[in-house]
């Protein structure tokens, strides 16, 4: 449905034109639409810049493009069902975000986790952020015009990839979370390709240094852009890199933690500059402590069942809970009011996507229009998990 | 020994002899443009294959392989594409500028070939202020661009000829330096004498480090002007979408397209010709053996293989490095290569005029 | 800070305050009309809740408000949000409820930025006026649509799934 | 002081960018690297693992005979009503009416190939196929009977 570009005066006192869409006799403010489909914003995302010469003047997101109305969905779905929908909307770290599901319908029947399970959605989690780290490196650089490490990043993730496949019967979206545990044992291969994975990408994650990091063009490019403070960072409820990157204490992995998080030696990564390289540094720096994590747990998986024993249908007990995990993008919730029937009467996600993204306008005023994807590539925005 | 002057001179005395002067001369026209058309077709395929596959193996890729054998067919195959699609033009476009831009950055191109030397005694047009020709004629292709931007009537376009235009017309000033060093240092604009100025070695390795410089720069510049990553930002896919050439579509599109890599190539030309020698082979000070042997490639191979060169290097720098920032662009020429240039310029006069360079 | 310490700091600003303590975290609900001078001593005296991590509503139309007990006659619209502190990190909900006919609160967003868009949201898909606010227009649907789709009683005969 | 730092500048630049160009041009030189599968050629070599979930097929021995007693477990099971189970009433020896499967409707187009059907169903009956070339020109196509004409349950599944 077309719908109309409007430019809503809020702090600044922009000219509103939006039958012209272009250029304004007075200001000569210029209106683009970057999006619906644009090659930066990697999916449906509109955004409609006010622009002075090349510099932003206000960023209005229009969102709902991809808006499936996925709570209204769960409401009609049992216990055991909704988790699958909840890996279309953060498509990139979808074993995480049913693992949040699956956390608080446990929480809920208070059902203690074997410590197989546990160690095996800890391990998945990690490749999982690993893998999105990998392809929002690719992308990033992309969006900067470096077009090369986008296979090179390619080509560890689609490793993850295919231990993924092995083990859980899907490469992307793969509803490997049941509520209890995890759905299969795993492959008896898993052990050995995750460590030949694991030195596979210690051999190659100083190439992404040489190409990326170290460049001077991508340095100049995200050094003091987009500066996010850290109260803004809270104010907006930035977490996860973005969070990091500004210096706000936010992992859920360390603040509460949830399955073997406590058990396992990994750094917080916290930068403190603010700006779109801090937020870079952070998400490559998490790769070595996801690698971390990864290697103290791969030889240590206990031995037992890989799945509570649950009931065929779950009814939840009347009440509220919310449980909190650490995406590749920041915060999940889940927040589920059960008034004690087989699906959930209110069901709520809290995805990390909607709030950083609500802090963009905000820190890319008067940037370049250039600077636009360093800092988009940097929020990481993933536009399912937004419009949910 | 098989050399294109022979070839040349024959067909000229055959023309001059069997027509009146007046015919012979529009022969020899007709003659060059087919030649000059062709070489525009052909280089076009084999550069934007060569720019597939380079890319392919720096991106763990194969690259296009399916059509013809190891896919060198593929070019083709895209032009006839290409020439079947429809040409749109917007409804809110200058119609006439609109269709005239892409012939205009096209014609711009073809005129640069003319003093380029591609072997012995094998060139257009031996005008004696070649360098200064090209770099005159080189800077009318940005009115094309601009021309495409604003006809578009997109403001993606608009934006992308605009950046265009600070580009070309600065980095076009450290290119000069660049090419005027060398003039200094040869004493000659023609270009036929800048070539045999280079008999005893390459002006790249005779000027000492400050022809390396001026080498440096003048790749640096030309990237620029050709619009190349890392200084794509005319058509910067991820911010413009296609910048000047959007709302281009069929064979419009594939003229901007060819025009972009002719550039590449005349510009590589012309860097091999300045700083490599041109048709020149590799001669080192008075080493008469060696001088021989190198004398026995044909001068052709000599300069296509040292322009082919700098084309990679170019290719290169492509699929290596991220694009800049429209300040961070103009930052670079007015506050490192041009003051770098300028200097530099000095040293090479000092070094000319002292007669220190080997 | 414990819940404890927490619920009397509460107690002592708020006499009015009913606290539920039943869930995980310290459940507080307070009165639409206090909500925003409560909310303005939750970020800046001692509570310190400068994050805001959740905030969304919950519908309770007649039907299912009879049976909870939650609220009388037509029903009640319940705002929730979660709360947490960056020096404290102790987590805590608090709730306003609000009428289902004539949804109206005052708006957060000046206090927390990221209430900005989550209020949008809830505005575009339960149909709450926030007061104030900057920019109160339809988040993710478009601008002719008529009904707000996270209501219980909200029915979409095309593109409705029904299992 | 300046034009020492100014030079330094420049220096890291240069060494900066070509430390990037050693990396790509070393793999520029490195065929063996390049991992491209070239997938329509490959198809006789590529294995996919046993667990990959491409579509829900029902098992039939050499008799014709399924395990699928119509209990509908798969069906309740399902997020997005992609399975339909009609059945009837078979009469069995003894002269009573027992429920059985009729047709097992499959929507492969609704399918997002989560495996709670195959979690649920008691008899093992039906399973995921590592098939996944899935693309047919019209969507009524992918409307599936996933029990084959005449088939029968095995003796002895309850």
């Amino acid at each position: 449905m077309y719908r109309e570009t409007q430019i809503v005066n809020t702090q600044n006192n922009i000219p509103s034109n939006a039958e012209d869409a272009g250029f304004a006799a007075d200001g000569g403010e210029l209106v683009i639409n970057v999006g619906p489909q644009h090659p930066a914003t990697h999916g449906v995302l509109h955004l409609v810049i006010t622009l002075q010469g090349e510099t932003i003047q206000k960023i209005e997101p229009h969102l709902g493009y991809i808006h499936r109305s996925i709570e209204k969905m769960c409401e009609s779905l049992s216990y055991r069902q909704f988790i699958y929908v909840t890996s279309r909307m953060d498509y990139l770290s979808a074993h995480i975000n049913n693992h949040a599901c699956a956390l608080c319908i446990e929480k809920g029947l208070q059902l203690e986790i074997p410590p197989r399970a546990q160690v095996i959605r800890v391990l998945m989690g990690e490749l999982t952020r690993i893998a999105s780290h990998e392809l929002w490196w690719g992308a990033m650089a992309m969006d900067l015009g470096a077009f090369t490490p986008f296979f090179y990043a390619f080509r560890e993730r689609e490793t993850i990839n295919d231990i993924m496949e092995e083990t859980c019967g899907a490469r992307l979206t793969m509803n490997y979370m049941v509520p209890g545990g995890v759905m299969y044992d795993l492959h008896p291969n898993f052990q050995k390709r995750v460590k030949d994975f694991i030195q596979l990408f210690n051999s190659k994650i100083d190439e992404y240094d040489d190409l990326v990091t170290s460049n001077i063009i991508f340095q100049n490019r995200t050094k003091g852009v987009g500066v996010l403070s850290k109260e803004d960072a809270v104010s907006f409820g930035c977490t996860g890199p973005v969070g990091r990157g500004s210096g706000v204490q936010c992992d859920i992995r360390k603040l509460y933690p949830y399955e073997v998080y406590d058990k396992v030696q990994f750094d917080e990564i916290i930068e403190t500059g603010g700006d779109s390289f801090s937020r870079y540094l952070v998400r490559v720096k998490e790769l070595r402590q996801s690698i971390r994590i990864i290697e103290q747990l791969i030889d240590n998986i206990p031995e037992g069942d890989f799945q509570a024993k649950t009931k065929a249908v779950l009814k939840l007990p009347k009440g509220e809970f919310y449980s909190r995990v650490e995406t590749a993008r920041g915060e999940f919730g889940v927040y589920i009011v059960s008034e004690g029937g087989t699906t959930p009467y209110r069901i709520k996600f809290r995805s990390p996507g909607f709030s950083n993204l609500s802090a963009l306008d905000h820190i890319s005023r008067g940037c370049k229009i250039g600077d636009l994807m360093a800092i988009m590539g940097t929020l990481d925005l993933v536009i399912p998990d937004i419009d949910r | 020994m098989f050399s294109l002057e022979n070839i040349t001179n024959s067909i000229q005395h055959w023309l001059y002899s069997t027509f009146n002067p007046t015919m012979a001369l529009i022969m020899e026209c007709v003659i060059v443009m087919f030649l000059v058309i062709g070489l525009f077709a052909t280089l076009g395929l084999v550069l934007v294959l060569m720019e597939r596959k380079v890319a392919a193996r720096m991106q763990i890729r194969l690259g296009p392989n399916r059509v013809g054998p190891q896919g060198i067919l593929q070019t083709t195959a895209d032009t006839l594409k290409l020439m079947m699609k429809e040409g749109l033009t917007p409804n809110g476009a200058d119609k006439f500028l609109f269709n005239l831009a892409p012939f205009i950055v096209m014609i711009a191109a073809m005129l640069i070939l003319a003093p380029i030397a591609f072997a012995k005694g094998f060139q257009i047009w031996d005008i004696n202020i070649g360098v200064l020709y090209v770099t005159a004629v080189s800077s009318v292709s940005v009115i094309g661009i601009l021309m495409a931007g604003w006809a578009s009537n997109n403001k993606y376009s608009l934006l992308g000829a605009m950046r265009s235009g600070a580009q070309i017309v600065s980095y076009e000033l450290s290119a000069g330096f660049s090419i005027i060093s060398i003039v200094v240092l040869s004493g000659s604009l023609q270009v036929s004498e800048i070539i045999a100025s280079q008999q005893t070695g390459w002006w790249l390795f005779r000027g000492h480090i400050p022809a390396i410089i001026a080498f440096v720069i003048f790749i640096i510049a030309v990237t620029a002007e050709t619009n190349r990553a890392p200084f794509d930002l005319a058509e910067a896919e991820s911010e413009l979408t296609a910048g000047f050439h959007t709302e281009y579509s069929g064979m419009k599109f594939a003229l901007f397209f060819l025009a972009e890599y002719i550039n590449i190539f005349i510009v590589c030309a012309i860097g091999a010709t300045l700083f490599l020698g041109g048709w020149m082979p590799l001669h080192i000070g008075n080493w008469e053996g060696f001088n021989r042997i190198m004398d026995y490639i044909p001068s052709s191979v000599w300069f296509l293989g040292k322009t082919f060169f700098l084309i990679f290097l170019i290719m290169w720098f492509r699929w290596t490095f991220p694009r800049l920032r429209v300040d961070q662009l103009l930052s670079l020429e007015w506050k490192y290569l041009l003051p770098i240039s300028m200097f530099n310029l000095l040293l090479i006069t000092l070094i000319a005029i002292m007669g220190w360079h080997f | 800070m414990t819940k404890e310490e927490m619920k009397e700091h509460i107690a002592q600003h708020l006499p009015g305050a009913v606290f539920d303590e039943t869930g995980e975290w310290l459940n507080v609900q307070v009165e639409a009309d206090a909500w925003r001078s409560f909310a303005q001593w939750l970020r800046n005296e001692v509570l310190q809740m400068d994050y805001l991590f959740c905030l969304t509503c919950i519908d309770w139309p007649p039907a299912a408000a009879a049976k909870t007990q939650t609220a009388a006659g037509g029903g009640a619209l319940t705002m929730v949000y979660h709360f947490t502190s960056t020096t404290f990190r102790q987590p805590l909900v608090v709730k306003v409820k609000l009428d289902r006919n004539n949804p109206e609160i005052e708006t957060v967003s000046a206090i927390w930025r990221t209430a900005e868009f989550h209020e949008r949201e809830v505005y575009d898909l339960f149909g709450v006026r926030f007061l104030h606010h900057p920019d109160l227009r339809r988040l993710v649907l478009t601008d002719d649509f008529e009904g707000h789709p996270l209501r219980k009683d909200f029915e979409d005969p095309v593109n409705m799934i029904r299992l | 002081m300046f034009i020492k730092q100014y030079i330094s500048d420049v220096y890291h630049t240069v060494a900066s960018l070509l430390k990037g160009m050693r990396t790509t041009g070393s793999y520029f030189v490195r065929p063996k690297e390049i991992i491209t599968q070239q997938y329509p050629d490959n198809r006789a070599q590529m294995k996919l693992p046993e667990r990959f979930r491409g579509e829900v097929v029902m098992e039939h021995d050499d008799n014709n005979e399924h395990a699928c007693t119509g209990c509908t477990a798969c069906e309740l099971a399902c997020p997005n009503a992609t399975i339909k189970i009609v059945t009837k009433f078979d009469i069995t020896p003894e002269g009573k009416k027992k429920k059985a499967l009729d047709t097992f409707v499959y929507h492969l187009e609704l399918c997002t190939m989560c495996n709670l059907c195959v979690e649920a169903c008691p008899t093992s009956a039906i399973k995921m196929a590592q098939t996944f070339e899935h693309s047919v020109y019209d969507r009524s196509q992918l409307l599936k009977k996933l029990n084959k004409p005449g088939s029968k349950l095995r003796a002895g599944v309850e």
